[in-house]
């Protein structure tokens, strides 16, 4: 029975158990003691063992760890236990925010604003307060030194995504042919009209 | 005529929107605060509702069609601004020139990027939405943890400097200032014909908001004539002849 | 699928893993929904998925609840965990209301947030967790005498600073007319202690 209770896999699920944030490989190692053979292969038995099918705590990969949380198919019940709403969904306002952050970040309030073409500083202030951006640096060259913005592993977690690769590449998300209308209804339109003759 | 009546008509007019559902007076306010974007706002799904609560026979039924074309109009106005990048002067970092047809372009190819990869992020924060993590952490260890002296610096000087609006959300009866504007706007055009860029040049955003609306209320009352050469192009008001 | 996402043992266990108090049985079937029955025969089930002999993390009955905790089989790897784990990197939040109490100190709760525009509350309590703020006495003066926060030795330890002498007076930091808004702001929260900044 001792050498069952010492089974990586419990080492593990004792350590992930005492963990609000994703745990990396290389922290599981160091605490547990256990090679990276045996971490892996333990980690291939806990996934199963709390998947969402089976278990209402379930083992995630996000943000460059593994964490347990909660399975999202339970998560009235758990509502209900907290007597806490779900947080309220983030605008589309924020979302593009968030996309600039993490796909031309880190970059300033600035250049945020430039890129949607309307000042963006209250959302940012609201997803820096969510703890989904963060302040990771200062743009020196620009006068003022204004702060670089970049997003947090919170938001990785949030979004399920392992690490920032973990998202499609920016170009893929648009087909050149929604591009081409866009040029298309420009030139239509009376804003680019001194260049083609309509 | 006098602007009280815009949205005050209209008070027990709400609307029912993904994004906002609650009296429409105050969208209009949260609106003009920057709290929720015009961007996010469904135009036809607006008019819809308003076609639907719509009473003509009523006493003041013209009174409260006028004052909704009259808001929508300036929302519509609003939206195509928003539309259009590089407008807000005032913000840090943002030229006001005008763009040349590639630059603009360019951008908005670069926006409709963002603007797809932003709702790819909310399908899947969606997906992920419900997942708690675990209440059994352990504190770590004691004196670990170190905090950079100038990051404090800072965040005093953020937290200190900050300028705070009042709340909106908690308002009753919203207190836009159209009235004001629209007081400015008459001085302003007593002396002759002004561009709006150059009487809303002082303005922050809100204001310069408002100050549309305002102009829009003052030509629909027929105390001011708009006019505007080209899309897009500078406005101009003038007093009616 | 979905049925067995909401077996009545999925619930149990999301709600004991946001808990780190034992929970009563009433308190369980209340946020789950569950009847006598259905909580009684899905505890058995916990009881054998989460027993010492077969997990790294244990279903307790403890004061009069059902706890979920870490097998003390595994109590080296989760010590291990412990000392190595670094602390989660403060957010700027978190520096922000630190930065109230330390400059503008011992203030209550609605003065942090009036001052930074935010409701701080969540940022405070984990703050008071951290050992980095605590609650130095009561505003008595105030409706309900909420209590008053300032820093720990801890926090001064954390940056390195001797005492409180050793940060940047605030006129060095912000302007006067800054200075006088911050005033009226904590004026207005009604906390005595907090309008004389020291």
């Amino acid at each position: 029975m001792r050498d069952q209770e010492r089974r990586p896999a419990h080492l593990i699920e004792a350590v992930l158990l005492v963990s609000a944030r994703p745990i990396g490989s290389s922290d599981l190692r160091s605490a547990t003691g256990l090679s990276d053979q045996e971490l892996e292969s333990a980690l291939a038995g806990l996934r199963e063992r709390y998947a969402p099918e089976s278990s209402g705590i379930v083992l995630r990969e996000v943000a460059g760890g593994h964490l347990l949380s909660t399975n999202p198919a339970c998560s009235a019940a758990v509502e209900r236990f907290r007597r806490e709403a779900r947080p309220a969904p983030l605008s589309g306002a924020a979302h593009e925010v968030l996309a600039c952050a993490l796909y031309l970040g880190p970059l300033t309030r600035g250049a945020v604003s430039r890129v949607r073409g309307v000042n963006s500083d209250a959302v940012i202030r609201s997803l820096i307060e969510r703890n989904l951006l963060v302040e990771v640096g200062a743009d020196h060259d620009a006068p003022g030194s204004p702060a670089l913005l970049g997003v947090t592993d919170e938001f990785l977690a949030a979004t399920g995504a392992s690490s920032r690769k973990d998202f499609p590449p920016l170009d893929s998300l648009v087909t050149q042919e929604e591009l081409d209308r866009v040029r298309e209804r420009l030139a239509s339109s009376g804003t680019a009209a001194g260049s083609e003759p309509s | 005529m006098t602007f009280e009546p815009l949205g005050r008509s209209l008070s027990d007019f709400t609307v029912e929107l993904d994004v906002y559902s609650g009296p429409y007076e105050w969208l209009l306010a949260l609106i003009l605060k920057d709290e929720l974007e015009i961007f996010e706002v469904p135009l036809r799904e607006l008019v819809e509702s308003y076609l639907l609560v719509r009473r003509p026979g009523a006493a003041n039924g013209l009174e409260r069609d006028t004052d909704f074309a009259g808001s929508a109009a300036a929302l519509i106005l609003l939206k195509s601004r928003t539309l259009s990048p590089a407008i807000d002067a005032d913000s840090e970092g943002i030229e006001d020139e005008p763009l040349s047809p590639e630059v603009l372009a360019e951008r908005l190819t670069e926006y409709l990027k963002i603007r797809r990869a932003a709702e790819h992020l909310k399908d899947r924060f969606v997906l992920n939405a419900g997942h708690y993590t675990s209440a059994h952490t352990i504190a770590p260890r004691q004196g670990s943890l170190s905090i950079n002296l100038d990051r404090v610096s800072l965040a005093a000087r953020q937290a200190f400097s900050r300028l705070i609006e009042p709340p909106v959300r908690h308002l009753g009866p919203i207190t836009v200032t159209l009235q004001q504007l629209a007081g400015i706007i008459r001085t302003a055009i007593a002396g002759g014909p002004v561009s709006y860029e150059s009487l809303t040049s002082d303005m922050d955003r809100m204001n310069r908001a408002v100050a549309f609306a305002a102009a829009l209320s003052l030509a629909q009352e027929g105390s001011l004539t708009l006019t505007q050469a080209e899309p897009l192009g500078p406005l101009t008001l003038e007093p009616s002849r």
